[in-house]
């Protein structure tokens, strides 16, 4: 028997979430069960997935083939480095968000456990597999599948009508994305007919169909990714699904688009051209600033979470774009990193999104309310989630020191390096892009102080918070690792990218490992200390150590005591939890400066009024320009065809008759 | 010989359980008689079945039946369709009648014509007499029309009477084309009774007359294209399918769609030997795309499930005479896996929908919902169902979708975009319209007599095992199936 | 690595900023005093003010959660770590290395996100009103603050903060007109990040108008002497950063003891002017409506850009 | 192609004439009771025609086709479509959805159609009733129109069994009639596709109160 290699290792895991999803079949109605044995068991699967990965980084590939799949084209697989790192995303953040889910599902809520545990599963395993995948048809099975799973977890509560639409919304968009993946690897195979990706990397392809076959790969995997303007599901279905599965979707299963956008781009397509890193860039920048701005305006919580989810996509794909410009000009150096960017804000972001997303979870539980206007206070009731979101918000804010600002800072680094492109035009751009990025990393603060400050700070705006309780153990834990992760990213990125180095030396032939490691783990300089450096540690060792010592120096030489009173009123009589800011008005501001942006409808309150109320609803600009047009057309040509069918027979008759007719005229060999 | 005897009681089965349902179809125990007899219908065609696979193609009575691998797989997939529609139909129309809708008497027709039904296109399948074939198609018009217009409603009769008129002007055009055959196979052949058998055409396929061959496949694609249901030829389909019992749906969709494209595939081989080019085989790309995209456009109006399924029907047609009319090894082989699924999941979809609409006493889609809480087996069922003929993997649909689309790509991109869009309009309107019906609240109550849920889940479970595995024997079926269609 | 007069310069340069900082936001104000023609109060009246609170006991609303008595100390942490970063004597600061100017621009982020969320956890609605309008011009203020590095960091190929100022200050000396534009966006930008006018007043407590003391409005005793302190240490932080940038001369290099030793009256100098100039904007202008301030902000963003522009497209061929 | 064209083609031709020419009047008829008689003489005169060419070529099985006609559409299918119409109180009109010069001139234009349709095939017949194969694909043609422009049932059928005639001509025009086996299966058809029509005029009838079918136009989706 051959030794077990680490791809033997993922498709047993692989079989084991089927096995466990299936399980859960058995025994559809049995929560215990379900939950504390099924759910713990994928969780260790996630973790050994993970682990697998981070063994296997810097290995050489592996494949293998099953014998499974089309009989011309059996499923092919393989483990390379680029798949590693994202198996790694996907092991070690699936394991938290399995942890936390195993305390999370209850009883009548939504789907019977046994349907959500193979559903889950099934999610888990097709990721796996998409990321293994290694030709067309296993890849677009296991695609597919992914998207089958998460939409019907996604609809889990399926009493809703909005819940439905958004799935069926989701479900729409991601088939036309996967239609158009598939267009893109039949571009690629060149009409040679080979399917499996070795097949396509071996085709020399002519720069119009080079292009043709990145464009469609942007739209596909943008569309699961949510690039705009196919983003319009991404904001509906990540707040329908039951948290776990949001935190799931968000965190995981768009970094397979992400991962998909590299394998074609980097690997599959086999030359690179210029502008299509513009294009990338361009469309990065407007998901960005559009995901930004609309995170910032929303009164769900969960909505607001999409939306960021939205703007970093948005700034994963402008990292892609920049990759992909340096490479196509060779500055190899310059597009390893901005690949690691791009490979270090997946995890980042997948590991804080997740965490947040779960933080809304345990809040949803604890208040069955998902509106920031009805929230508030719940630090004082759960500290526990409280303060772990805190370091998903900082995280997800981009500031030191945890992961997301690592991220962000290599970004900005390669931007900033990026003059000495051979187009003036370029390097004009590309400043203006950095701004962009800069006022995007800006109003995410906005956004996650608005997000924490709502939910947890404040007095508590209903009275029945006061109910809330904190999360129960299972859930926990899986926050805590969580945020551990954000922190270990946020802390140790030379470590780290020494780790996934091998998938940006796979992909563009060089990388940043030499150079990081010249400086030991506690010090990132990607280029040279001199260029720019960052020291996590010591950063938080500072703030750390001034903190205690400030608090112990105030305490030695003056004294510690406090006292408690009623806030200051200003001289107002009324300071209730009514007289906080809304989440409405929280964003004014945003909705004033940026007003083009919106597509707001508000009723302002007039003096006449006998009960005056003030309200306003924002909408996406695309569902006017772009969704509704296109259904309109297509049901303008509905109307058309079917008149076809006029219930009169001598009608049907005569089309026989001029169908044979012309023929009988017109067709000839 | 054995192996005759089986084929001939394949034959016997179903004649003769028609004619003994027709006399003592109002017994208690009929649709036991019924299933059993689609049973052993089905048993012999897998005798049949696993006989062709190991001694090859065959006669039987003379000449006039001819079992090679490419039907053998139509007769096979037809028996066990007609096996599975039988069970379904048991509980089902004991429910219609306790609701009034059929008296015994009609139960018994049902019985019996469904028997009859199943001969004739066995009949169809096996002929290799293409005058019998003709004969035989226009014999499961007539059972077919007894059974559309078994509620005997205004609606199931007016939609009786345009299938019977359509069907039966498409037909005539079909002989036509048979006769037009018969005149140049005969200044070949010689006016021996051998003109119209298949395994002599072929032969000699490449001396018959190119102008005749086109003349008559041109009546030959109408005739039997109006059966297929090819734009603008299929007005009849959605009519007839809505009106008649779901059971019946289930086997037009499922089963006499196939046959009729079994002849149309029939003639394609004669004329591509005659005419040579690609002079048949455009015709149906053209056909195809055409019914493809006007089926997806038709989709979104629709207010009847089984209408609605009926286009989907129409839309997948399409989709496979596209598939056969690129003709290779490649195409064919996806034209034919793609009739395989086809049947298998529409068929599946239709006794969902079966159940569906007698639980909620209404087929307008707005009227029924939330079918996953009141009976999740045949909710799931409908949705999965959906899901597989959308071209959803794992499910085999999208396989068989997959191979057409990428033969496209690789031989007639400029295609590629059409089969697209149809495909995405398609998705979008028949998912939008039946997750609804699946999820959602619901006041729906229980049925009197349990639906039979093995048919449905068998067949997708089939579909689902297609779409990952592929049997090395079934890939070696097809392929020869598939090279015989050339 | 780290040298024993690096590490000993490290502490001192930490010490002074703790120093002075006060003591500049009382030069500050006794000059917008005197410009004011008022009676100026005591130069050293910060520190008096510092003192009295720290001895004060802590008066907390009851709705004030863990976070609200947490965030004063990571805020003057926060501008603490700021302060050590940037060179204020010498360009040999073993800190510097642990943040560039990318992670010094985030440090002044975490320290807004900070009393952003303080402020909004007593939960009246004066607290959530400032911390809307503290991330208001936050988010306005981070992203030309940046683009301003940008520009310095371009002439100088590094983000690094001692690298820049080291480039800058011995450079040959050639008219950078995009340092000119960076110039004038980052005032802008200090003025508006440290509460002055005509963004903000310091000095005021009405209601409607203010931000940065709309914040603060419930916190007391030794809470508000570390914000206080805080508060003075940023704007010390961002003088300090605007003389290095702008007026890098005088600046110590490595291991030049006796340039540490002239560069302290030097940077005495330099913050008493820059003192005297801050006094002055703040008395010639008036303080604008909340809803200009992005008008304001959007044009040093703006002019930081037309900075980083004109940087690529005079200067590069240079 | 020899000058002289033997007597018993020429009766060929004649008798396809006459078919012709009475699709014409069927096109044209507009009472019901006449318009079976025409049927009835359709099929006596293709009958005849069948056994013209069965004497001239001495086919055996051909005697029997033409039997077959005979007994099936000369005096069969006539007699129970006379019945039905009696017993179903069938009114005498016939409607037409196009006024008959217009039917006539578009027939015209069809036989010409056909004519040029088949005449490229005809010349490779060997048959002596091959010139008549335009004539077979006209009479289709003219059945099929006569289908498209009824607006009641029976008129309906009778184009559609006019349409059988047709393709009856053809086959014994082009070939020398249909394998036997084929034949009998195809007359079978016919026969128990028009008993089956003849129960469902009585059901359309108690359904619909009238044997109009455009009543059945309720089952549409334009």
């Amino acid at each position: 028997m051959p030794p077990l290699i680490s791809i033997d290792v993922l498709l047993i895991a692989a079989c084991a979430w089927l096995a466990i999803g299936l399980a859960g079949m058995l025994a559809p109605r049995r929560l215990e069960f379900i939950s504390k044995t099924l759910f713990p068991f994928g969780s260790v699967v996630s973790f050994i997935v993970g682990v697998t990965a981070l063994f296997f980084l810097g290995d050489e590939p592996q494949a293998t083939v099953l014998a499974i799949g089309l009989p011309t084209l059996p499923f092919h697989l393989r483990l390379d480095n680029l798949a590693a790192v994202f198996v790694l995303l996907l092991g070690f953040v699936s394991f938290g968000i399995s942890v936390y889910a195993a305390g999370y599902f209850r009883k009548g809520e939504g789907a019977a456990p046994g349907l959500l545990c193979i559903e889950y599963h099934l999610f888990l395993a097709s990721m796996l597999m998409v990321l293994l995948a290694d030709d067309a048809y296993a890849f677009m099975v296991a695609w597919e599948g992914m998207a089958l799973s998460s939409f019907l977890l996604v609809t889990t509560d399926h009493r809703h009508e909005a819940i439905r639409r958004a799935g069926y919304l989701y479900l729409l968009i991601a088939h036309v994305g996967a239609i158009s993946i598939l267009l893109s690897f039949g571009v690629m195979t060149g009409g040679a007919g080979d399917y499996t990706f070795a097949g396509m990397r071996a085709q020399e392809l002519s720069p119009f169909w080079g292009s043709a076959a990145f464009l469609l790969a942007l739209v596909g995997f943008g569309a699961k990714a949510g690039l705009v303007p196919v983003h319009v599901w991404l904001p509906e279905a990540h707040p329908a699904a039951p948290s776990p599965v949001s935190a799931m979707m968000s965190g995981i299963m768009l970094k397979t688009a992400i991962y998909g956008l590299l394998r074609v781009c980097f690997d599959l397509v086999g030359t690179t051209i210029w502008w299509w890193g513009v294009v990338a860039m361009a469309i990065g920048l407007v998901t960005a600033l559009f995901g930004v701005l609309y995170s910032t305006v929303q009164s769900d919580m969960k909505r607001l979470l999409a939306y960021s989810s939205i703007e970093n996509i948005g700034l994963l794909a402008v990292g892609i774009g920049l990759a992909l410009l340096f490479h196509s000009f060779h500055m190899e150096i310059l597009a390893a990193l901005a690949m690691t960017a791009v490979f270090y804000h997946c995890l980042a972001h997948a590991g804080f999104k997740s965490l947040l997303f779960l933080c809304t979870g345990s809040v949803l539980h604890a208040t069955h309310e998902r509106s920031l206007g009805r929230l508030g206070g719940l630090i004082h009731r759960m500290p526990w989630v409280a303060w772990l979101a805190l370091l998903g918000v900082i995280a997800s804010a981009g500031l030191p020191p945890l992961s997301g600002f690592v991220s962000e800072w290599l970004l900005l680094q390669a931007f900033l390096f990026s003059p000495g492109l051979p187009h003036s035009w370029l390097n004009m751009i590309v400043p203006v892009a950095a701004a962009v990025i800069a006022l995007v990393a800006a109003m995410a603060g906005f956004a996650m102080v608005k997000f924490h400050g709502i939910i947890f700070l404040g007095q508590m705006r209903e009275p029945n918070l006061i109910h809330a309780h904190d999360a129960g153990p299972w859930e926990r834990a899986g926050l805590v690792w969580l945020a551990v992760l954000t922190v270990l990213l946020g802390v140790l990125p030379s470590t780290l990218i020494g780790l996934i180095d091998g998938a940006t030396q796979q992909l563009l032939g060089t990388g940043l490992a030499g150079r990081v490691a010249e400086h030991g783990w506690a010090m990132l300089a990607p280029i040279s200390p001199d260029r720019a450096s960052y020291m996590p540690m010591l950063f938080l060792a500072t703030i750390a150590t001034v903190l205690l010592l400030a608090r112990w120096m105030v305490r030695r030489f003056y004294h510690g005591r406090t006292r408690r009173s009623d806030a200051w009123d200003c001289g107002y009589f009324f300071q209730g939890p009514r007289a906080q800011d809304t989440a409405e008005g929280f964003s004014q501001p945003i909705r004033r400066i940026f007003e083009p942006m919106f597509r707001m409808e508000r009723h302002f309150p007039s003096i006449r009024d006998e009960q005056p109320y003030y309200s306003v609803k924002v909408e996406d600009h695309f569902w006017y320009w772009l969704y509704l047009p296109v259904a309109r057309v297509a049901d303008w040509v509905s109307g058309l065809i079917v008149r076809i069918q006029g219930g009169r027979i001598a009608i049907y008759l005569l089309y026989s008759f001029l169908t044979l007719l012309l023929l009988l005229l017109v067709a000839r060999p | 010989m054995a192996e005759l005897d089986i084929f001939v009681a394949m034959l016997a089965i179903p004649l003769v359980s028609g004619a003994l349902l027709t006399v003592i179809g109002e017994r208690k125990w009929a649709p036991n008689l019924n299933v059993i007899a689609s049973g052993c219908t089905f048993f012999a065609a897998a005798l049949l079945t696993a006989d062709i696979i190991t001694n090859g193609p065959r006669f039987a009575m003379g000449e006039q039946f001819f079992i090679d691998s490419m039907n053998v797989f139509f007769v096979t997939l037809t028996a066990f369709v007609g096996m599975t529609t039988s069970i379904f139909s048991g509980p089902y129309m004991k429910n219609e009648h306790e609701h009034g809708r059929l008296t015994v008497a009609r139960l018994r027709l049902y019985k019996s014509m469904f028997q009859l039904f199943m001969f004739t296109m066995l009949v169809a399948l096996t002929t290799n007499n293409m005058g019998i074939l003709w004969v035989a198609m226009e014999a499961a018009t007539l059972t077919t029309v007894l059974l559309v217009s078994l509620y005997r409603t205004p609606a199931s009769l007016e939609a009786a009477w345009k299938y019977f008129i359509l069907c039966g002007v498409g037909i005539a055009q079909a002989l036509f084309g048979t006769i037009l055959l018969y005149f140049a196979a005969e200044r070949v052949l010689g006016e021996t009774g051998n003109a119209l058998l298949w395994t002599h055409l072929v032969e000699v396929r490449g001396e018959l007359d190119p102008s005749i061959m086109v003349l008559s496949f041109i009546f030959l694609l109408v005739g039997y294209g109006t059966k297929v249901g090819l734009a603008p030829l299929h007005n009849w389909l959605p009519d007839a399918h809505a009106e008649g019992p779901t059971p019946v749906s289930a086997v037009l969709s499922g089963l006499l769609l196939n046959v009729a494209l079994y002849a149309v595939l029939r003639s394609k081989v004669l004329a591509d030997g005659a005419i040579g080019g690609d002079f048949a085989g455009n015709l149906m790309m053209g056909f195809g795309l055409l019914t493809l995209l006007m089926a997806a456009f038709f989709l979104g109006r629709q207010k009847d499930i089984k209408r609605m399924f009926a286009y989907s029907s129409i839309e997948h047609m399409g989709l496979i005479t596209f598939a056969f009319g690129m003709g290779g090894a490649v195409a064919n082989f996806a034209g034919l896996l793609h009739m395989t699924m086809h049947s298998l999941t529409k068929s599946a979809i239709f006794f969902a929908v079966g159940h569906a609409t007698q639980k909620s006493g209404t087929q307008l889609m707005a009227d029924i919902r939330g079918l996953v809480r009141i009976n999740p087996v045949i909710g799931w069922g409908l949705m999965l169902g959906t899901l597989a003929i959308l071209g959803m993997p794992p499910f085999g649909v999208f396989a068989s979708e997959f191979m057409i689309l990428t033969h496209a790509m690789k031989y007639h991109p400029w295609a590629t975009p059409i089969l697209l869009l149809a495909l995405g309009v398609a998705f979008a309107q028949i998912f939008g319209k039946v997750q609804p019906m699946v999820f959602g609240e619901t006041h729906a109550k229980r049925l009197p007599h349990a639906p039979a849920i093995t048919p449905v889940f068998l067949h997708l479970a089939i579909v689902l095992m297609l779409g990952l595995w592929i049997p090395p024997y079934l890939t070696r079926w097809f392929q020869e199936a598939a090279r015989m269609l050339g | 690595m780290i040298s024993i007069s690096g590490l000993l310069g490290q502490l001192f340069a930490i010490a002074l900023a703790l120093v002075l900082a006060p003591l500049l936001t009382g030069w500050v104000n006794q000059c917008r005093a005197v410009l004011q023609s008022r009676s100026a109060p005591p130069l050293l009246q910060p520190y008096f003010m510092l003192h009295k609170l720290f001895r004060k006991d802590v008066v907390m609303a009851h709705s004030a959660s863990s976070l609200f008595r947490t965030a004063p100390f990571v805020i003057f942490g926060c501008m603490l770590l700021a302060c050590a970063i940037i060179p204020s004597l010498s360009t040999d600061l073993p800190f510097a290395p642990a943040a560039d100017m990318l992670a010094l621009v985030g440090v002044f982020g975490l320290a807004r996100i900070f009393i952003s969320l303080a402020a909004m956890d007593i939960g009246t609605s004066f607290g959530s009103l400032g911390g809307r309008r503290e991330m208001l011009i936050g988010f306005l203020a981070e992203p030309a603050l940046l683009m301003v590095i940008f520009t310095t960091a371009m002439i100088s190929q590094s983000t690094s903060v001692a690298t820049i100022v080291e480039t800058l200050a011995h450079r040959d000396f050639i008219i950078y007109p995009s340092l000119a534009f960076a110039g004038i966006a980052f005032t802008m930008i200090s003025l508006a990040e440290n509460a002055r006018v005509p963004v903000d007043n310091p000095a005021t407590h009405l209601e409607l108008t203010m931000i940065h003391e709309a914040m603060i409005l419930e916190y007391s005793g030794r809470h508000l002497a570390l914000i206080e302190w805080a508060a003075s240490l940023k704007l010390y932080a961002y003088s300090c950063l605007g003389l290095a940038l702008f007026f890098p001369w005088g600046i110590a290099e490595k291991d030049n003891f006796l340039g540490l030793i002239g560069a302290i009256p030097l940077l005495l100098l330099k913050l008493g002017i820059g003192g005297f100039v801050l006094a002055l904007i703040e008395t010639v202008n008036a303080k604008m409506r909340i809803f200009r301030a992005p008008e304001f902000l959007g044009t040093a963003f703006l002019l930081a850009v037309l900075g980083l522009l004109v940087r690529l497209l005079l200067e590069t061929r240079v | 192609m020899s000058a002289i064209i033997p007597l018993s083609a020429q009766l060929i031709n004649l008798c396809a004439s006459v078919i012709l020419l009475l699709a014409f009047a069927m096109l044209a008829q507009r009472r019901v009771m006449q318009l079976i008689n025409l049927f009835a003489l359709q099929g006596l005169v293709l009958c005849l025609s069948t056994l013209i060419v069965a004497v001239t070529t001495g086919q055996h099985h051909l005697y029997y086709s033409a039997g077959l006609t005979l007994a099936l559409k000369a005096i069969l299918l006539p007699w129970i479509l006379h019945r039905l119409v009696r017993k179903l109180y069938v009114k005498w009109d016939v409607e037409s959805l196009v006024n008959v010069p217009t039917t006539m001139l578009v027939g015209v234009v069809l036989v010409m159609i056909a004519f040029n349709v088949a005449q490229p095939i005809s010349l490779l017949s060997q048959t002596v009733s091959r010139g008549t194969l335009g004539i077979a694909l006209a009479v289709v043609m003219l059945a099929f129109v006569m289908m498209i422009t009824r607006t009641k049932a029976i008129p309906q059928v009778v184009g559609f069994l006019a349409m059988e005639n047709g393709l009856f001509l053809a086959a014994t025009s082009a070939t020398y009639g249909m394998p036997m086996v084929v034949e009998l299966g195809i007359a079978l058809d016919v026969l128990v596709g028009v008993i089956i029509l003849g129960v469902f005029f009585f059901q359309i009838r108690d359904q619909f109160d009238s044997l109009d079918i455009s009543h059945m136009e309720k089952l549409k989706d334009g």
